[in-house]
């Protein structure tokens, strides 16, 4: 990756807390500044740059006007990286794609003045659906700890893996009380780890922010759901709160 | 072996005057949320010695779930260092079945190549066993429970109400009470019997351990292995928390300056998806069902063939730690014996 | 973590996960991914048997199980082939001679040499599979009065996946030798030999005799089936059948669980194993 | 000097969300200036329509990741209004405590990383690791405390977990609160250092005012952050909160995804400075002080300034922390049982994040599904004081040339701090 990788980060439809969890990396920032060169990070630095090592692109496509710009990113973009559930699902912002009508949802923001055109807007598409992407780093917001360690391993030369097992696994070594014997339904089973179980963890179950593995069980989620009284329709509406369909990998 | 007497709140003080040493870690169960688990002691206060069961068992001192094996500088192969944590730690109040899991943990990490980062810190363990005195519903200990725990335990204790029966079982166990009021023993043995077995298990073992290896090959075609199999999550809870599963992952982290870097080995388990995946993306379990009859198989057949006793020691973490239910020996065992 | 005290010293004596230090001697391309190393132990020869294989570490990045291509050899180099799949074995292709990699091993069980003395050898190998077996082939070719008749079969995807292209020549040559390749597929006028699956081979060589052979396999993990297969059909005892497998590892020292099947550790009870010990393992083969 | 000013900054750095400022004068006369907002909308509103009560929060908690804690905060209070549920006093605190630790956070973020560089005429906070080794240090490290502050609190630094209806699902350790308590007292003291810094480059500043509407929450008990009633410079009497359609009156412009909002003037303006103006009168003698000493002196009318309200705020969530924590650690620390019904209703909830006022509104059904959702966004509610106040700057700014006015429009933008990412956003519900 030559001497020090050309790295930027950009943002779409998001709330661009995952660029939060970098800044809050704090002395830590610092050591990303020496390992790579930070060349555009709108959030705290004023500069651009015509291409990049590694691109960082958080937040959800949801315009032509931004699918013009990923196009344009990518490229003059290496490595494309998908920064958090908004870039890799579609995550919060897909939940409009729920309703039926985009007309009834900017109606029902923008009132009778939904037709302006700048408000237009079209159904959320997560990075990939817009663009090739390379890595994903998932998390609503991503764990800047594996952010981190996904630098590390690039510019070791290494393509890093994301964990394919479930969040129980992290629960499990938090020694937290399984939230299924507390009675609540938690999704950690089927939901990719890498986040240190930090819902379960706090006492609230797993909403699979990060996805689910890769070959969920779902039938053996809906047993349980039948025994616990819960309906299919439920678990689906749950794990569809991060742009996860539970039928769709990644 | 010598068999001595403390009262409670003597072994109260006693403990408490091991935790206020500073050369070694006094190691016991506190309360987490409404269950249990091992933590060092900060104060006798909260130590609890009347628990039914931990969540993770006392494997987690010997082989952590994040252990830095190496040392090294990247690029510069000649720079690789072993490191260990040696910390001399002291574990009170452990369980007959835990120490009876750590018999088999020896075993596994001194047969053969010995592993010296694992073996050391056994060796450095002092480790204060007792007879349970809380009732856990999924736990079967009994009807698999050989005497290895006292081939383990420094010392073991036994509630009589007001007072511990302490026997002491190794000379390290009896340098380790030096200090603590214990007395003469003034209980009978059919008293101490007696104790040692008021917990009763309502659960047991259907098939003579004995004859499991036997019984397990004889049903590797089994309709459980793919039944079960079907309901599992590949969520690995059975695994981690279970006493005698000792699988690990090997990994390498660097520092963010690139100038150095540790290796790491972390527990992983059989039941998850990825653990036997290849060099060329091949998975030599790829089926659920299938790596459910491995777990089940290493504990009934290739540990008891290894180590000459049986891989499980009845805990009941698996079965109550799955979501799904189906992880527990007995449950599967008598699945097996009712659609023979 | 205590860094200067006894037992630090005594992990640094003892531990079996601490490699020690061997310098890249030399390093040549052989297909578009796999590529040919020479390593030089510092202090000692590795001291393997044909069969064996090596746990090389690059710091930074991690440790693969790689076999060592060469046969025992007095010096302390060893030779290996290494496929470039993934983060080490792609580390491994960007050193340079003089580079530095970590060494634990030798590992694992060998080519039983001495006890196939006075025998026919008859090794199948596919694609990369010809790597480990190599070991066992020069070994015989060494000490080729111990042996009698050798047939080596070779096949790989297409002709530009063929490995020791220079060595198959040679092999070719010698009349003591019965070698025979074959090719998955190939474009038109690339390749005037063998086209087809491995298997085709046996029909190639007339006379094979069960009774008097020990066939060895090493290759992809779907080849196994189908030579055990042929073999049966030429009589083979499942005694006569020795086979190398590959699995996932992470210690090389039977503890870390990775390549256990049922109380079999690849790692130590194999790779190299009698097909009769592991027939009964469904996950084996 | 040519009078022929052309400013065109495509998406302003080092605010959170995208903006862009346009500025075209030719032979002097005001043609072009203007405020564009062209962040992608979101529509919250129409997402969490169909959600379960108990999600809708971690759902709108996504609109800002720096004000996550302001949003789930009012977020929590309308839909416990709704169905009207009372909380604990515990929770009260606990909640009271996290918003302190909020304001800490994004205060020392905004004026420490993105406005520091604007005082020293850099890029970024990245070169000043070089050059102003220390400033950096003690920024960081006052940052790191109100990071791991969140974390104790609320369970994460962005997104909290443990607030949810009624209740937090867990509690902050009490030995992590006292060494919490501990690093909070130390902490005044590297404030204090870093407001010296401050004030030796308030000078910096430009001296620019325009006086406008101030609106922020209020209380008669304290500064309000968490509680209270909507004030503005211009009303005498506070005006309760389900009132606040009529207050924030916001309407769509063809420049701005974002809505904007006016009320007794054409514009008004959100978020420290105003809450500073409306109610300086209850900080504490520390903040007070520490006010002084960087110039503010009872109203003020540049906005500019906001950045220096910033910095007094941190020194009063510090103290106030410190009290909450006080009581806290007097009590019994307990995870609260689930103790409310579900029922049908509708209710509004505000609170004050660091951009300033904030309101949500929901509707639920028998279910507690939502029907209807409102959320009202202080940056969108300053967008149209900024587009006044480049009004009234340019022309008294342009002798300065069109490097140096674009400057320092960048750096009034900046010091609004507008998260305008936030935008989303409603008018025209029907609330019954
Ligand atoms: C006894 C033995 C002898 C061997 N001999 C040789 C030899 O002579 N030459 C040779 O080239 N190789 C040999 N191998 C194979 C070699 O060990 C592997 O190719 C090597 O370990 C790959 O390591 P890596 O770090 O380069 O790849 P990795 O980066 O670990 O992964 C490479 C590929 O493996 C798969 N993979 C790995 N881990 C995962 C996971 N967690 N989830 C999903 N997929 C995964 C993926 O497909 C990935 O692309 C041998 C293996 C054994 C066991
Ligand atoms: S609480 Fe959730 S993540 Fe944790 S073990 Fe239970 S199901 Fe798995
Ligand atoms: S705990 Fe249950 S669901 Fe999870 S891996 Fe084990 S058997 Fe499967
Ligand atoms: S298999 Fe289950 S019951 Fe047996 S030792 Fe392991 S966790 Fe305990």
């Amino acid at each position: 990756m030559g001497a020090k990788p050309k790295v930027a980060f950009f943002d779409f439809a998001s709330c661009e807390g995952c660029q939060l969890q970098i800044a809050n990396l704090e002395e830590e920032v610092i050591g990303l500044a020496e390992l790579v060169d930070i060349v555009e990070f709108r959030e705290i630095l004023t500069g651009k740059a015509p291409e990049y090592d590694i691109a960082f692109i958080e937040g959800a496509i949801t315009r032509d006007v931004d699918e013009k710009k990923i196009k344009d990113i990518r490229s003059r973009s290496k490595v494309l990286v998908a920064l958090g559930q908004c870039a890799v699902s579609g995550g919060i912002p897909r939940l409009k794609n729920n309703n039926p009508s985009l007309d009834n949802v900017k109606k029902m923001v923008y009132g009778d003045k939904y037709n302006m055109p700048h408000l237009d807007t079209y159904p959320t598409k997560a990075v990939n659906e817009v663009v090739k992407v390379d890595l994903y780093l998932p998390g609503c917001p991503i764990n800047n700890k594996e952010f981190l360690r996904f630098v590390k391993e690039i510019s070791l030369g290494i393509m890093p893996k994301l964990p394919n097992y479930p969040v129980c696994v992290e629960c499990k070594l938090k020694e937290n009380e399984c939230l299924f014997d507390l009675g609540q339904i938690c999704l950690g089973p089927l939901a990719r780890a890498g986040c240190d179980a930090i819902c379960p963890s706090n006492g609230v179950p797993c909403e699979a922010c990060r996805g689910t593995v890769d070959n969920p069980n779902k039938n053996a989620m809906h047993e349980i759901l039948e025994k616990y009284n819960y309906t299919v329709e439920e678990i689906k509406r749950k794990i569809n709160i991060f742009g996860v369909d539970p039928e769709v990998k990644k | 072996m010598e068999v001595l007497k403390i009262s409670k709140d003597d072994f109260r003080s006693f403990v408490q005057k091991k935790i206020e040493n500073s050369d070694q870690r006094t190691i016991g169960v506190v309360k987490k949320g409404s269950h249990f688990a091992y933590a060092d002691l900060e104060s006798v206060e909260d130590m609890q010695m009347d628990y039914n069961v931990t969540m993770l068992p006392p494997k987690k001192y010997f082989q952590p779930p994040k252990e830095i094996l190496l040392k090294f500088k990247p690029k510069d192969a000649s720079s690789y260092v072993a490191v260990n944590q040696c910390d001399k730690i002291a574990l009170i109040g452990v369980h007959y079945y835990d120490l009876a899991s750590l018999f088999l943990m020896d075993k596994a990490f001194s047969d053969g190549e010995r592993d010296e980062h694992y073996m050391k810190k056994r060796e450095n363990s002092v480790m204060v066993g007792m007879y349970p005195t809380k009732y856990f519903k999924y736990r079967f200990a009994k009807s698999v429970l050989r005497d290895q725990a006292y081939k383990v335990a420094d010392i073991m204790l036994v509630d009589m109400g007001d007072d511990y029966v302490v026997e002491v079982v190794s000379e390290k166990g009896r340098e380790y009470i030096d200090g603590g009021n214990f007395v003469e023993n003034k209980y009978s043995l059919l008293e101490i019997d007696e104790a040692k077995n008021k917990i009763k298990d309502d659960q047991r073992i259907p098939v003579p351990i004995e004859l499991i290896p036997e019984y397990l090959v004889k049903n590797h075609g089994h309709k459980v292995w793919e039944d079960f199999g079907n309901k599992c999550f590949s969520c690995g809870s059975c695994v981690l928390v279970c006493p005698t599963c000792y699988c690990f992952d090997v990994s390498e982290e660097v520092e963010l300056s690139l100038q150095n870097g540790t290796r790491v080995r972390t527990w992983d388990g059989c039941m998850l998806e990825d653990f036997a995946v290849c060099g060329d993306g091949h998975n030599f379990r790829k089926e659920k069902g299938a790596r459910f009859r491995h777990r089940m198989f290493r504990k009934g057949k290739g540990l008891p063939e290894k180590f000459h006793s049986f891989g499980c020691v009845g805990c009941g973490r698996c079965a109550y730690s799955c979501a799904s239910d189906i992880a527990g020996p007995v449950k599967i065992l008598k699945y097996m014996e009712d659609n023979k | 973590m205590c860094e200067n005290c006894e037992c630090s010293k005594d992990i640094q004596k003892n531990s079996i996960y601490l490699p020690e230090v061997a310098i890249l001697k030399e390093k040549k391309k052989m297909t578009d991914v796999d590529s040919f190393f020479v390593f030089e132990l510092k202090d000692r020869s590795l001291g393997h048997l044909p069969g064996q294989f090596a746990e090389i570490s690059i710091p930074g990045i991690g440790e693969a199980p790689i076999s060592i291509s060469s046969p025992p050899s007095d010096d302390n180099t060893f030779e290996m082939v290494i496929r470039n799949i993934g983060s080490v074995t792609n580390a491994i292709h960007n050193l340079e001679p003089g580079d530095s990699v970590g060494i634990r091993g030798p590992f694992g069980t060998s080519f039983p040499m001495n006890n196939l003395k006075g025998e026919n050898l008859l090794f199948v190998t596919g694609g990369i599979g010809l790597v480990p077996a190599r070991s066992a082939i020069k070994y015989a070719l060494e000490h080729r009065e111990d042996y009698k008749e050798i047939t080596i079969m070779f096949g790989c995807k297409d002709p530009s996946q063929r490995l020791f292209t220079d060595e198959i020549e040679e092999w070719k040559k010698r009349d003591d030798v019965n070698f025979i390749e074959t090719v998955d597929t190939c474009n038109p006028g690339e390749w005037d030999g063998n086209v087809g699956v491995i298997t085709t081979l046996f029909s190639k060589v007339p006379n094979i005799d069960p009774k008097n052979t020990y066939a060895i396999i090493v290759g992809p993990p779907i080849m196994y089936k189908f030579v055990i297969m042929s073999l049966h059909d030429l009589d083979f005892s499942d005694k006569r059948i020795i086979v190398s497998l590959e699995r996932r590892m992470k210690c090389g020292v039977g503890k870390c669980g990775h390549c256990q099947m049922d109380n079999i550790y690849v790692c130590q009870d194999g790779a190299v194993f009698y097909y009769d010990d592991i027939k009964h393992l469904k996950e084996a083969i | 000097m040519s009078e022929n000013i052309k400013v065109d900054v495509h998406h302003i750095t080092r605010v959170e969300g995208h903006g862009n400022i346009k500025v075209n004068l030719e032979e002097g006369k005001p043609d072009v200036v203007e405020w564009q907002v062209p962040e992608a909308p979101r529509f919250f509103e129409a997402m969490v329509v169909g959600r379960e009560y108990h999600e809708v929060a971690t759902i709108t908690s996504r609109i800002c990741g720096i004000c996550s804690v302001g949003h789930t905060l009012a977020s929590l209070k309308a839909t416990e209004n709704a169905m009207g549920i009372k909380i604990s006093e515990t929770t009260t605190v606990l909640r009271e405590l996290l918003k302190h630790g909020e304001t800490l956070q994004s205060h020392i973020l905004h004026v420490g990383y993105l406005v520091t560089p604007d005082l020293l005429r850099v890029g970024s906070v990245l070169p000043l690791i070089k050059t102003h080794t220390d400033v950096v240090l003690l920024v960081t490290k006052i940052h790191r405390l109100s990071n791991e502050f969140c974390d104790i609190v609320g369970g994460r630094t962005t997104h909290p977990i443990r607030a949810r209806v009624g209740k937090f699902s867990k509690m902050p350790d009490k030995k992590q609160l006292v060494s919490l308590k501990e690093r909070l007292v130390e902490s005044v003291s590297d404030l204090k250092a870093l407001a010296e810094v401050v004030k030796s480059l308030a000078g910096e500043l430009p001296d620019f005012t325009r006086e406008t509407e101030y609106l922020s929450l209020t209380n008669k008990n304290a500064y309000a952050f968490y509680e209270g009633d909507c004030i503005t410079t211009d009303i005498k009497a506070p005006l309760p909160i389900s009132g606040y359609k009529e207050i924030v009156n916001e309407f769509i412009v063809p420049q701005s995804t974002a809505k904007y909002g006016k009320f007794n003037r054409e514009s008004f303006m959100v978020g420290a400075l105003a809450r500073y103006n409306n109610n300086h009168t209850q900080l504490t003698d520390l903040s007070k002080s520490v006010a002084e000493m960087l110039g503010l002196n009872g109203v003020c009318y540049n906005p500019y300034m906001n950045n220096i309200a910033q910095v007094v705020e941190c020194v009063f969530a510090v103290e106030k922390s410190i009290e909450c924590i006080d009581w806290l650690l007097a009590k019994d620390l307990k995870v609260e049982d689930d103790f409310f019904e579900v029922k049908a209703g509708s209710g509004s909830g505000s609170v004050e994040v660091p951009r300033g006022i904030l309101f949500h509104e929901y509707e639920y059904d028998d279910n507690g599904l939502c029907v209807n959702a409102n959320c009202v966004i202080p940056t969108n509610l300053n967008h149209n004081n900024i587009q006044l106040d480049f009004e009234k700057m340019v022309p008294e700014m342009k002798h300065l040339g069109e490097k140096e006015l674009q400057f320092r429009m960048e750096m009034l933008v900046r010091a609004y701090d507008p998260c305008i990412s936030c935008s989303t956003h409603y008018l025209n519900i029907e609330f019954k």
